[in-house]
Formats: structure tokens, sequence, C-alpha cells
């Protein structure tokens, strides 16, 4: 579904990712994981248009993505929670999901999909009117998430969905992951919380300074001593 | 053991969210206490009223001046306190990036120069020999942390681990009696947190340094502190040991959880 | 002196191109290149064609100052035509005179222009003259007790009217019930004007231009304040920009535009037939000006400045904009036309000749 | 250590006294027109001024939007000074700069706390209060006529474009001297700093308000030199010739030079001032094609003229060595040797 | 006429001065809230919006309903010329630093003045503005003009439309979005540059409209004129917060008001500085204008 190979990225003359090749296959959660600075997110920005590429290329469902314009890309079906939430802290809730489906022209479905979204969020709905920058941190995840969802994607990006949430927030997020999973929606998880990743995703990627240093199934790579050292704690 | 830097009853507020209150701590001459907690816990806001980025809506803090006396310093601004021997370094770097190396590290010892900007401009001696005492003391320290034939490049030029350790040499070059780190040790791989923390212990001993470090690697914080606090939501859940915290049922659900859920 | 022989005479010419007042600047430079043009095909000036070099001043002293060195220096032009404002035209009469370089402005009317040198010459009113006698006119004509000013104080032209104005109506026994002012380029006096109609003066003095004075009297009457109002030689022109607020205003002039002043009307066709505008007064006094120093330099056979102006000092005949001799201090000897705004015939503004008031 | 950086103050002091005989004997025998003079001058005076300006933006990283009005207080101080009161010419244009600083002090105490395009535009506010002002104090201004006859550097007709340019060539490089050994000082450090990272700065042990001021007053010192300067040189002011349009020609002098840079300043100064003249031959048109110049320049070369030069600064010595290199083909690392 | 009389009536002036600074300021700041820039080119918007209105209204006659086709041309006409401006001259800056696209901006309105002036159709001359046969109400021995009346109304109707556009429609939501958060509001799939296409346009037509009730309040356009009112309105959109949409309303009405009462009360000489001593006032007290937020720097 997705395709990364060779990609280069630089920040100036800072070369970001060197040669990152990986890829996520239909109805998958896959991870990235790796230490801060790794590049993990400039690999998500790289792949959504946000930043640009030196080299090699990214292939979404058979189309390349290196010449399009961001909100082209996510017209592909490719949403992307971006690091930090960032919502639209001066909207209102509902105005994010708006947002969320900005692209979208099919308004009788949107209308059943804004449904669907408050049954699966039902604290969201609570807080409709609600100016979104007033939520706690957890519920500013579950709006970019839901936001995310709005466009109707067929692969989701995620980057550190569980950053800067109180542990019983976490899980309820991840619970909420897998849901989405359940749903047939494909996910490319970024996540420091290397455990949690790995004991939800199919498949992983090890990055460490720009480069993919170690791949593999999930449950190996937990198990992996190397793993486990680095980035499990022991 | 004197007490260098002293928080009482430290609360402070943003718009509606508390997102500190209550928090008390007293740091002794020579030791090393780490400051954990989940995200958000108010970490980083605690180094903020310490330093005097952000003014405590209510408490006091009190520090030992280099010569001796207390006082407090809950209205001194953060250049104030620095100048009084407390010295940080940031959690998103905030290094001079557009400068080079050896000049972020000089721009610490602003307040040792021993010139003033007369001498300067009219380049009498005394601005020579002081330029020749900072370079050669920034060098040193550069040296210490492996950075000294860097000392040309531009900072954000710098890998990423090596951009945390400039800022700690800059934090040094304040020459501060207490040093606040706020997760030094973010961005690097196992070996690299290794040999961190191995500089850190020399340094406290080099430089006679008191030190309280944000982190979120156990390891780093398991193998070098002394003491632990920990917050969550803005408050102290626990503190004591290392070995005590990490039995606590109130921090391993708020904090070290993983373990439990793996276990269960 | 030395100044190398060539088969055109260079005349230059500083004038605010750009800039704020280019619209006086430009038209006044083309009716000095229209008189240029007309005096070479009348076979130039001592047997040789003249040229015109213009310069931008964007109204800017060190601009006209950078014109003047390089006509002076790299054109050595014996004779410059300029500058527009007063302010360009101060910054530069010292220099020109110690350069040897004679000056005559057709529009500078602060009364120290001339103050600098006896190369330097203007061939319209200074400002004390011009203020004094309106003010004159307001109490023994107009019998007016009470005068207001509104004026605008980053114009020398307009302080330096207010000025004379307001001594010779308090000196006559007048008082001055309101001083208001604006900064150039301001489009709004309802305050000022709600301020003076607080004030019920008889008169109302405005010495600015008619771009500015069609704006003011307009929101004058809107404001329902009925006053007479009074204006000087920046009004010219105003019945072409005014409506029917404007009647019953006075104001002086250098000439009277009578429909029946050939030469007035000779000008203005000339004009309108080649750059498809109606000039204003300042484009007048330019055509004048240009004249004025060219048949001086026919009198005195050379360009020489020193020459020059001697053959300048024996200027006495009719022009476009009246009657014109200098006084020992180089200004012009021209008797003040007062005129009154009234409804034409033909349903559009006219002036109507009050009366001339001499020197 | 200690010699070679002698023998570079000692290089740099004998290039820049034979450069200032130089230009000014081509200057004297009017090899250099009259003209050009003018232009040099005028543009070595701008170039003391935004040398100002870029202490404060480009190196201290505060927008100011109104140094015509420091200019301003400084040019009609000097000419107060020297008319009013008999100063002489030299102290009177250090009082030019002095009494600006002041203004500078007093305009930067309250409103420094402010941060980037808020200080830009109160500081463009002070400077069109200034003009105001200027306009309204009618006994020391003259008011909108301007004030005439401010006595030059000298009466003797010959000599004194000469003089105006071998003044103003003397101040340009005492300010560049001055900022230059300030820079690369404790203290410069310190303003660049602020600029880097305020934050930062203060928690490094920088008094950053303190600085700010310093900067911002010191800036308002040279602007005031540069108005000092223009006072007797052109001989009239009007306060109209400060307005906020010459502050913007300042502002575009630096960011076309170069935020940050001194050469790009003193190259895009006089460059600049040139430029203007250059142009009148377009008559009417000029001020529209020297505006688009402008944006053509600002869209293809964004980091300003010294971006061209990774934004390295000049330095006489330098150039001194590299001319003796190509010379005597010395090698670098030989002469390392030879010490 | 009492005292209360002329602080009324010079209030009436001051607001209907305020209204166009008013319009004027909305455009400032919704530029600035979505790229961050200062256009000084603005002020000259107004003076194309004005001539273009000059033209169709000396061409067809002034009436009410002529009047409104004048603002039908000129707002679509300079709303294309405000989008063209930022796709050639500001949107290969979007990445430079602040300060070039600023420069720019200031290069671009010496041009759009200048190249006016030499423009055979505009030219220097100031030209008499078509305008509706004054008539003035009289309440309370307070006049109110009609042109006060149609300034107040067309200004408040633009401003409502406004308010619609920006908080009702999807298009205004996106400008709300974008000027929050740009990299965010890709990933949403909104064209960012479309929206940013749109605020240009959004805001010349505004000036356009404010340029016509300035021309029809002061019967004058000349390629000049903008500068000043421009100015005012930069101040007028500091001054209520810049970014702040009801900011740069309030901030028009208050420095129109203020600045007639400064001329009507205290000094006219001094008002322009008054007007930026105040500006200066409520800055020191409130460093991000009156609705500004200031936003503290997350350490
Ligand atoms: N805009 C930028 N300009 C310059 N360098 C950047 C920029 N963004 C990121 N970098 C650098 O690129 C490298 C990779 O950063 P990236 O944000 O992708 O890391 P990450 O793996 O997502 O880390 P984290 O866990 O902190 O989110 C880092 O060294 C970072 O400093
Ligand atoms: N300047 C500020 N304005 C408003 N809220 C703030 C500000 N600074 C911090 N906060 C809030 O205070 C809380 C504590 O933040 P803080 O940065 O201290 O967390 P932390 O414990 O350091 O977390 P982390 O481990 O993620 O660094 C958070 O909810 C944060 O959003
Ligand atoms: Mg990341
Ligand atoms: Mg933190």
């Amino acid at each position: 579904m997705l395709k990364v190979e060779k990609l280069d990225v630089y920040y100036g003359n800072i070369r970001a990712l060197k040669e990152v090749s990986f890829e996520v296959n239909e109805g998958e959660i896959v991870t990235l994981i790796g230490a801060n600075g790794a590049g993990k997110t400039t690999t998500l920005h790289a792949i959504s248009g946000l930043v640009p590429i030196s080299a090699g290329t990214v292939e979404f469902c058979g189309t390349d993505l290196q010449t399009l314009s961001p909100h082209k890309i996510v017209q592909l079906g490719l949403g992307h929670v971006p690091e930090g939430r960032r919502i639209f802290a001066n909207l209102t809730v509902m105005e994010n999901l708006e947002m969320g489906a900005y692209m979208r022209k099919d308004h009788a479905q949107l209308k059943k999909d804004y449904e669907q979204i408050f049954t699966r969020f039902p604290r969201l709905k609570e807080r409709a009117k609600q100016i979104a920058g007033t939520l706690s941190g957890g519920e500013q995840q579950m709006l970019a998430i839901a936001r995310s969802l709005m466009s109707k994607p067929k692969l989701i990006l995620m980057d550190e969905p569980s950053m800067g949430l109180a542990p019983l927030l976490v899980k309820e997020i991840f619970a909420i992951i897998e849901e989405i999973k359940a749903a047939g929606t494909t996910i490319l998880l970024v996540e420091q919380n290397a455990h949690l990743a790995l004991s939800i995703a199919d498949r992983a990627y090890v990055l460490e300074t720009g480069r993919v240093v170690l791949q593999g199934e999930a449950k190996e790579l937990a198990n992996s001593e190397e793993v486990r050292k680095a980035y499990l704690g022991g | 053991m004197t007490t260098l830097l002293q928080a009482e009853n430290l609360s402070i507020q943003f718009g509606g969210l508390m997102a500190v209150s209550s928090f008390n701590m007293e740091l002794k001459e020579g030791e090393l206490v780490g400051l954990i907690g989940p995200n958000g816990a108010g970490k980083t806001t605690t180094f903020n009223m310490l330093t005097g980025i952000h003014k405590p809506t209510s408490g006091r803090i009190i520090v030992r001046s280099r010569n001796g006396g207390p006082r407090n310093i809950e209205k001194l601004q953060p250049y104030q306190i620095t100048s009084l021997g407390v010295a940080r370094t940031f959690q998103n770097i905030r290094l001079f990036k557009d400068l080079t190396v050896l000049d972020n590290v000089r721009i610490a010892n602003h307040f040792n120069a021993q010139y003033k900007s007369i001498h300067a401009l009219l380049r009498l001696p005394v601005f020579y020999q002081e330029e020749k005492r900072i370079y050669e003391y920034n060098m040193e320290l550069l040296k210490l942390f492996k950075l000294e034939h860097k000392s040309d490049e531009l900072a954000k030029n710098l890998p990423y681990g090596e951009q945390r350790k400039l800022e700690i040499v800059r934090a040094l070059a304040t020459k501060p009696h207490t040093l606040l780190l706020d997760e030094p040790a973010a961005g690097m791989n196992p070996q690299e947190t290794k040999e961190l923390m191995e500089l850190i212990k020399s340094i406290k001993e080099q430089f006679n340094l008191t030190i309280l470090l944000i982190e979120h690697d156990m390891n780093l914080v398991m193998g070098i502190c002394e003491r632990i606090i920990v917050l969550d939501y803005g408050r102290v859940i626990a503190q004591g040991k290392p070995a005590e915290v990490t039995r606590d049922p109130m921090v391993i659900k708020a904090y070290l959880g993983k373990e439990m859920e793996n276990d269960a | 002196t030395g100044r190398r022989e060539s088969d055109t005479i260079k005349i230059g010419t500083i004038m605010s191109m750009s800039g704020v007042v280019s619209h006086y600047g430009i038209q006044t430079r083309d009716a000095i290149q229209m008189a240029i043009d007309e005096i070479n095909a009348e076979g130039g000036v001592l047997g040789k064609k003249v040229e015109l070099l213009a310069e931008d001043d964007e109204k800017n002293p060190e601009k006209t100052m950078n014109a003047l060195i390089k006509l002076a220096t790299k054109d050595k032009v014996p004779a410059i035509i300029g500058a527009l404002t007063s302010d360009c035209t101060l910054a530069i009469t010292k220099e020109a005179q110690q350069r040897n370089v004679l000056l005559l402005t057709p529009t500078s009317t602060n009364d120290a222009v001339t103050d600098a040198g006896d190369l330097i010459f203007r061939s319209c009113f200074k400002d004390s003259f011009q203020g004094s006698i309106v003010a004159r006119f307001s109490i023994e004509t107009l019998g007016a007790q009470k005068a207001a000013i509104l004026y605008d104080m980053n114009n020398d032209y307009s302080v330096g009217l207010t000025k004379a104005f307001q001594e010779t109506f308090e000196s006559l026994g007048g008082q001055l019930v309101a001083i208001e002012s604006y900064a150039g380029g301001d489009k709004d006096f309802n305050a000022q004007i709600t301020k003076i109609k607080a004030a019920d003066p008889d008169v109302l003095f405005i010495p600015d231009y008619y771009s500015t004075i069609s704006l003011v009297i307009k929101q004058v009457r809107n404001q329902g304040l009925d006053v007479t109002m009074l204006g000087a030689d920046g009004w010219d022109e105003l019945t072409g920009q005014a409506g029917d607020e404007a009647i019953g205003s006075y104001y002086s002039n250098h000439y009277s535009p009578d429909a029946d002043d050939p030469d007035v009307q000779e000008f203005v066709r000339k004009y309108r037939e080649r750059f498809n505008v109606t000039p204003n007064a300042l484009a007048v006094l330019g055509y004048d000006a240009t004249y004025i120093l060219l048949e001086a330099m026919e009198r005195a056979g050379t360009t020489d400045p020193q020459k020059v102006k001697v053959a300048l000092m024996e200027t006495d005949r009719k022009f476009v904009t009246g009657h014109i001799k200098f006084d020992e201090q180089r200004n012009p000897v021209k008797s003040v036309t007062m005129l009154r705004i009234v409804k034409g015939e033909d349903g559009k503004l006219a002036t109507e000749y009050v009366g001339l008031v001499n020197p | 250590m200690q010699s070679e950086r002698q023998k570079k103050t000692i290089t740099s002091i004998i290039l820049l006294v034979l450069g200032f005989v130089f230009l000014n004997a081509l200057v004297a025998m009017r090899i250099i027109d009259e003209y050009t003079t003018q232009v040099l001058t005028i543009g070595a005076i701008n170039v003391v001024v935004a040398l100002g300006l870029n202490l404060i933006s480009g190196f201290t990283g505060q927008l100011a939007l109104g140094h015509a009005g420091f200019m301003a207080v400084g040019a009609y101080t000097t000419a107060a000074l020297v008319m009013k009161l008999g100063v002489p010419i030299f102290p009177a244009i250090f009082g030019g700069g002095l009494i600006s600083a002041l203004f500078g002090l007093l305009i930067g105490l309250p409103t420094l706390r402010l941060r980037g395009d808020y200080l830009a535009i109160v500081t463009l506010g002070f400077g069109e209060i200034i003009r105001v002002i200027m306009i309204n104090l009618t006994e020391i201004t003259g008011g909108p006529a301007g004030l005439k006859g401010i006595p030059p550097f000298t009466t003797n007709f010959y000599w004194r474009p000469v003089v105006s340019f071998a003044i103003a060539y003397l101040f340009l490089v005492l300010v560049i001297t001055l900022i230059s050994n300030l820079l690369k000082s404790s203290p410069g450090r310190a303003i660049v700093s602020i600029r880097e990272d305020e934050i930062a700065a203060n928690a490094m042990g920088i008094n950053v308000f303190y600085y700010k001021m310093f900067a911002f007053t010191l800036s308002a010192f040279i602007a005031g030199l540069g108005g000092g300067l223009y006072a007797p040189f052109f001989g009239y002011l009007s306060p109209n010739m400060f307005n906020f349009q010459k502050s913007v020609e300042f502002l575009i002098i630096v960011v076309l030079g170069g935020m940050g840079n001194l050469t790009g300043t003193v190259l895009a100064g006089f460059g600049l001032t040139y430029l203007q003249e250059f142009l009148r031959f377009l008559q009417d048109y000029r001020l529209v094609i020297y505006p688009l110049i402008l944006i053509v320049l600002m869209l293809f070369q964004p980091s300003g003229l010294m971006g061209l030069f990774g934004n390295r600064e000049f330095s006489l010595a330098g150039l001194a060595e590299q001319v003796n290199q190509l010379l005597f083909r010395k090698d670098p690392a030989e002469k390392a040797g030879e010490k | 006429m009492g005292v209360f009389q002329q602080i009324l009536q010079q209030m009436i002036n001051g607001l209907s001065l305020g209204s166009i600074y008013a319009l004027l300021a909305l455009g400032y700041t919704m530029v600035y809230g979505i790229v961050k820039l200062i256009n000084f080119a603005h002020g000259d918007i107004l003076m194309i919006g004005a001539f273009i209105g000059y033209f169709v209204l000396t061409k067809i006659g002034v009436t009410p309903g002529t009047l409104i086709i004048a603002f039908l041309i000129s707002m679509p006409l300079c709303a294309l010329l405000g989008v063209s401006m930022e796709k050639i001259c500001y949107k290969p800056l979007r990445n430079a630093p602040r300060i070039n696209a600023l420069i720019t901006a200031i290069g671009l309105s010496f041009f759009l003045e200048n190249g006016a002036r030499v423009l055979p159709a505009i030219g220097p001359n100031p030209r008499v503005f078509p305008t509706l046969p004054p008539v003035t109400h009289h309440l309370l021995g307070v006049g109110l003009s009609r042109v006060q009346i149609i300034i107040f109304a067309v200004a408040v109707g633009l401003m409502l439309i406004l308010n619609y556009i920006i908080n009702f429609t999807k298009i205004g939501k996106a400008m709300r979005a974008v000027s929050y958060d740009k990299g965010a509001s890709y990933l949403m799939g909104i064209n960012v540059d479309r929206v940013i296409s749109f605020t240009f346009a959004l805001g010349s037509a505004l000036a356009a409209a404010a340029g016509i009730l300035f021309a029809s309040a002061y019967p004058q356009v000349e390629p000049y004129m903008g500068i000043m009112p421009g100015l005012k309105a930069f101040i007028a959109a500091v001054l209520g917060g810049i970014g702040s949409i009801p900011g740069a309303m309030l901030g028009g009405f208050i420095l129109g008001v203020a600045e007639t009462l400064a001329k009507g009360f205290l000094s006219s000489q001094m008002a322009d500085a008054i007007a930026f001593g105040l500006l200066i006032i409520i800055l020191v007290v409130k460093p991000a204008g009156i609705l500004g937020k200031s936003i503290d720097e997350k350490v």
C-alpha cells in the first residue's frame, strides 16, 4: 500500500534521513520506533509532503507522491495525526472535525460519519461546541485522531499518539488504535513508547540517526536482545 | 550539609491549569537528585520556576548565593539567578543555533568577564587578557566533553547528542554550584547515555556540583541519582531512594505502570 | 565666465516630479518645456536652441541638492528654474549662489528664499505680502471682525501665509477666534471645522492649494458652517474642482483668469492642446518664469549669470500672470488681483474680478 | 599570538590611512567630480545611520522602523548647538549623538519589552512623533520651512567637498571600528545571543533588557552622529526630510546588505544611494523602476548581498594578507612554520 | 453649539472616519494572521479601488444604484490584484526571513504609487471623485451627512458579511485553521495556498470598498491617497491586536474617534502624535494590543 524507498531528506546541510526504505501493507499496523531525533517525524512529514524529498521515492497505492502538494496527498486517502496533536486550538471541537472533512464533497455520507465519530468518541460529542484549546491532553489527542478519521483515510500516519498522556489515557488511545485497525484502516505508527507500540503492531522498523537499522515482525523485535537493551530498558 | 536550593510550597497556574502545586524540595550541597514523572506532570515547569523563567503563583524559592547568604529568588530574573550559581539546560535544546560552538560557551561567561564595554571598545590590555582567559577556560571545558575540535562549527550543525552536551558545557561555563539538567539523555542511544552518566558523575566531582535532573531514562535515573522525587499532575506523589520509589504503588500506577502491565 | 561654448544653451529645472506634489511639479515642468519649445521655434536665444534638463527632487531637499550639484557641475547650466516648493528651494539657494548659478523659482513663496544672494530670483508673490493683502481685504472690503484660519502645518507656504494674515489682521484691529491646522495629506477636517464652527467667525482663511481646498470647503458646508471663505493663489483652478459650496468665497491671485484676457486664453488653449489637461497656477508661473529668464539672457547677450542677473532686473512687461518688475530683493512687484467665486452663466463656477490691491 | 594581532591592527590602520589620503586626493583634485563626491558623502552618512540600525535590528534582532527620527534629533541638536550656543562643530556632532541616545533611552525603557513587529510599529510611531514635534518646535527647527544657514565644516568653497567627505569617511571608520570592536567582545556576544534566543541568553546570565537598552541607545547614538554630520554637511534641515520613508531607506540598506553584516551595510548603503542618483536618467519612471529593482533583489537574493559570500565580514588585514600571499607566494602553512 | 453637541458631533465624525480605518485594518489583520506579513502595500489597494470606482462613476454617472455597481466592479478587481501580488511577490518569500517580505511589501507600495502616477489613465493630478449631492440630517443640533450614513451602512454591512464568512463558512474556518497552524492544515487536505489567496482577495476587496467610501467622503482621488489611511489602519490593526478580527474593527473605531477628539479638543497640530502616543501607551500596557492574545513561548 505504502512503499518508501531510499528516502533522503535534508534540513539545510543536515541529512536527517539516510536511504530509509520500508513498506506498509493493507490492513497492517506498522510501527517505527527509535530515539529522540532519529528521524521518525521527518519520515512521516516526508510522506505527507510537508518536507521536500531530496532523493528516493514514496509510493502510495501506486501513486508517486513526490511531486504532489500535501493537500492532494490527503485527498488520495492518506491521513496524518501529527506529533504534538496540533489541533486548531482556536476552533471548536466541531469545527476541528469539519476541517478534517475539508476536502470531502459527499455531504450525505458526511453527516453519518459525524454520528459515527461521535459514537466512537462520546467525550467529543459532549464537547462539540467547546474551544479545542481548552480540552485536556487526552481529549485533544482523541480529537486529533478523530479529525484525521474524518477524511476517511485508507492509511493513517500517527506520530507519537501517547505523548504527554497519563498511562490510563495511553491505554485508551491504544485501544482506539486497535479499533481503527479492526474497522479496516491501515496504520503507520510512530512511538517512543516502544513497548506498547510493539505489542499492537504487526511489523516494526527501528530508526537510528536517520537510518533503518532493524526491521521485522513486531513480536520478534520485542524479544530481540538488541531492541530490549536499546529501547525497552533492558 | 548546607542547603543550596530550597522550594517551599511552590505553585503555578497557567490560565485554569494548576501546572505545579505545593512543591517542596530541599537540595543539599553535593546531592544528585532525580525529578521524574509522566509527561506534563510539571517537571520542566518546576525548573522554569527555579530558574526564574516563570514566576510562581505562590510559594518561596531560596538559593544560597556564591558568597554564602541565602536569598529569595522568586522575583528575580533568570540572569540574576544564574549569577547566584544556578544554571540549567533545556529540554527543547535552546542553543544559539547560528553561532559557533565556542561562542555559545563564551556567551555563558558573560557575567564572569572582568572587563567593561569601554575596555572592549578601546581594546585595552585588560580586554585581551580576559578574552584569553575566557578562551582557554572554555576550550578546557569543551575538551572535557570532547567537543574542542568542533569549536568553530555552528551549533546547529552538531548532531543531536552533541548539542545536548554543548548545552551542559554552556551551563557549566556560568560556574554554577547547582546544575539543573532537563532530560540530558534524550535523543542519545544507550551507549551514549552510559557515557553521559559517567560524565555527569565526573563533572559533579570535578566542579563540586549539586545536580537536579529530569530524565525519562530509568537506567540513568536509577544509575546515578541518590534521591528521586516523583511528580504527577503537578504534585509530588513520592520521594526517596531509587529502590524505594520504584516500589511505590502510586509511582507504578502513574509512571512505571508498563512493567505492571507486562506482568499482568 | 569660462563656460564652454556649444550650439545649445542648457537650462536646468528642478521640479518635484514624483512624490505628493508631483501633480504640480509635472505640470510646471511641462509648461516650462512648452515655453522653451515656443522660444526655440522662434529661433531660440542668442541664436542658439535652448535645451531643458529636468531633474526630479521628490519634494526632498536632499535630492534637490543632488540635482543642483549635478546640473551645476556635470551639465554646467548657467541658470536653473526651480525648485517648486520652498523647502526644496531654501535647501539650495546658498549653494546656487556660491556656484554662480542663477536660480529663478517660479513658485516658492517663502519670504526667505531670495535672501541667499543676488543670483536668486523668484517670479511669484511672497507669503507675507499675499497674506497681509488678504487680511487687509477682509477687514477693509468685507468688514470682517472675527477671523478663523485653517492651515497645513507641514507646508511652509500655508504656515507663511497664516503668519502674515494673522499679523496684519490683528494689527488692523481684527480678532482671530480660531487657528486650526492639519497635516499635509489629511483628508478629514471635520474635527477642526466643528471647532471653528463653535468659535463663530466672520471669515475663514484657508491658505492651501486647490486640491486640498476643494475637500475642506465641502466639509465646511457639510457641517452647515456658513462663513465667508478666503484663500490665496493656491486656490487658482479651484473652480474646476469644487462644487457650489465654493460660491461666494474670495481669493487673491497673480492674475485674473478672465475669459477676455487673450494671453491667459492662449496659454490655456495651447497647454490643453498639448498635454490634455487644464494647467494649474503653478504651471502658468513656470511658463512665465521661462520667458522672464530667457528674455533676460537675450537682453544680456550672454548666459553669464552675473550679466543675466542685471538684465533680469530690467524685466518690465506684462506676462501671462500679469505685469512683472523685480524689486531690489529680486521679488516681483506685482499687483494682487482679488477674485470672487460665482456661478457662471453656463452653470459652472467662475471667478469675478473684485479689485486690484497694489503692493 | 600577541604580535600577530598587533601586526594585523597596524596593517589595517596603514591601509585605512592610505585609502583615506588616496580618496581625498582624488576628491581634492576633482578626479572624483563634485557630484560624485556629494553622492559619496551622503552615502557615507547613510551608511553611518544604517550601521546604527543594523546594530539593533541585525545584531540584536529588534526590528526598528524609526531611525530617521534619531537622525533628525542628532541633526537638529547639532545645528542648535552650533548656531545658538556657538559650540564648535565636533563637540556639537557628539552632542547630537548624545541627545539622540537620550531619546533612545527614553523610548527604549517602556517599549523594549515588546517583541518583533510590535517594537517595529512603536518605533515607527516614535519616529513620526519626533517629526511632528520638530515641525511644531519652530523656535529651534524653523518649522516646516526648515532651518537654513547651518555653518558648514569649512567656509572655503573649494575645499568644502573635500573636508565634508573626509569627515564623513572618518566617522564611518570610527563607527565601524566601534561596532566591530563591540561585537567581538563579551557585551557584543551578549547582544547577539539576544537575537539568537532571548530565553536562553537570560538563563546564561545575560541581562537581556539591559543589553537591549544598551544596543538601542548605542544605535540611537550612532544614528544621531549621522544626523550630526548631516547638518553641517547639508546646511539645511527640514522635518519632512526625516519621514517614515527615510527610516525605511535605512532598513532597506540593512536588509539588502544582509542583516547582521557590517560589510553588507556599507556596500548596500553606498550602492543604493548611488543607484537612486544613477537612475535619474529614467526621469518620471525612476521611482517606478527603483522599487522593482528592490523587489527583484529581495526575491532572488533574500539573504542579502553578503549572503552571496557566506555572510563573512570584509577585513582589511585579511585583504592585505591575501594580497601579500598573492604577491610573494608565501604558503600560509609555511609561514606558520616559520614562527 | 454646546459642548455636549460638540462632543457628539466629533464622535460621529470620528466613528465615520474610524469605520473606514476599520475596513482597511481588517485586511492588514487577516493577512498578518495568516502569513505574518505587514502588507505595506495594503493602503495602495485602497487607492486603486478608489480609482476604479472613479472610472466607473464618471462613466455611468452617480446615483445610489451606480454606486453599488462601482463597489461590485472595484472589489473583485482589487481582489484579483491582491491575489496576484501575493502570488508573485510574497509567496516565493514564504520561507525566507519575514523582514524580506516586509521590504518587498514596501517596494510594492512604492511601485503601485509611482506606477499609478506615470500611468496615463491615472496620472499625478488629483481628480474630483463623483459624489451624490450632499444631504445633511440634523438631530439635537448635530449634523449627520448622507455620506456618513452610507459609510456606516456599508462598513458595518461588510463587517457583518466578513464575520459570517470567517465564522460560519468552510473557507472561513479554514482561514482560521491555516492562520493557527499551516502544517496541520495541509494534513487536513486544506489547500493552504488557496486559503492564503482567498485571504488576500478578501482583504483587498475590503480595501477597495474602503477606497470608494474614503473617496466619497473626501471626494478626491490621486496616486498617493492610500499612504495616510494605510498607515492609520495599520496602527488600528496593531492597536486592536494584530491578527484579531474584532480587534481590527475595534482598533479602527478607537483610532478614528481618538484622532478626531484630539483634533477637536486638544491640538490639531499634535493629532497624529497623539494617535501614535495612544498606540504606544496601549502597547506598553497590553503588549499584544487590546484584543490580541499574547502567547508565552513554551520553554
Ligand atoms: N525543521 C527542521 N530544521 C532542521 N532540523 C530539523 C528540523 N526538524 C527536525 N530536524 C532534525 O532532524 C532530525 C530528526 O528529527 P525528527 O523530528 O524527525 O526526529 P524524531 O525521531 O521524530 O524525534 P522525536 O522522538 O523527538 O520526535 C533531528 O536531528 C532534528 O533536530
Ligand atoms: N507557558 C505555559 N503556558 C501554559 N501552559 C503551560 C506552559 N508551560 C507548561 N504548561 C503546561 O503545564 C503542564 C506541565 O508541563 P511541563 O512542561 O512542566 O511538563 P513536564 O513534566 O516537563 O513533561 P515532559 O516530560 O513531557 O517534559 C503541561 O500541561 C503544560 O501544557
Ligand atoms: Mg518526532
Ligand atoms: Mg519537560
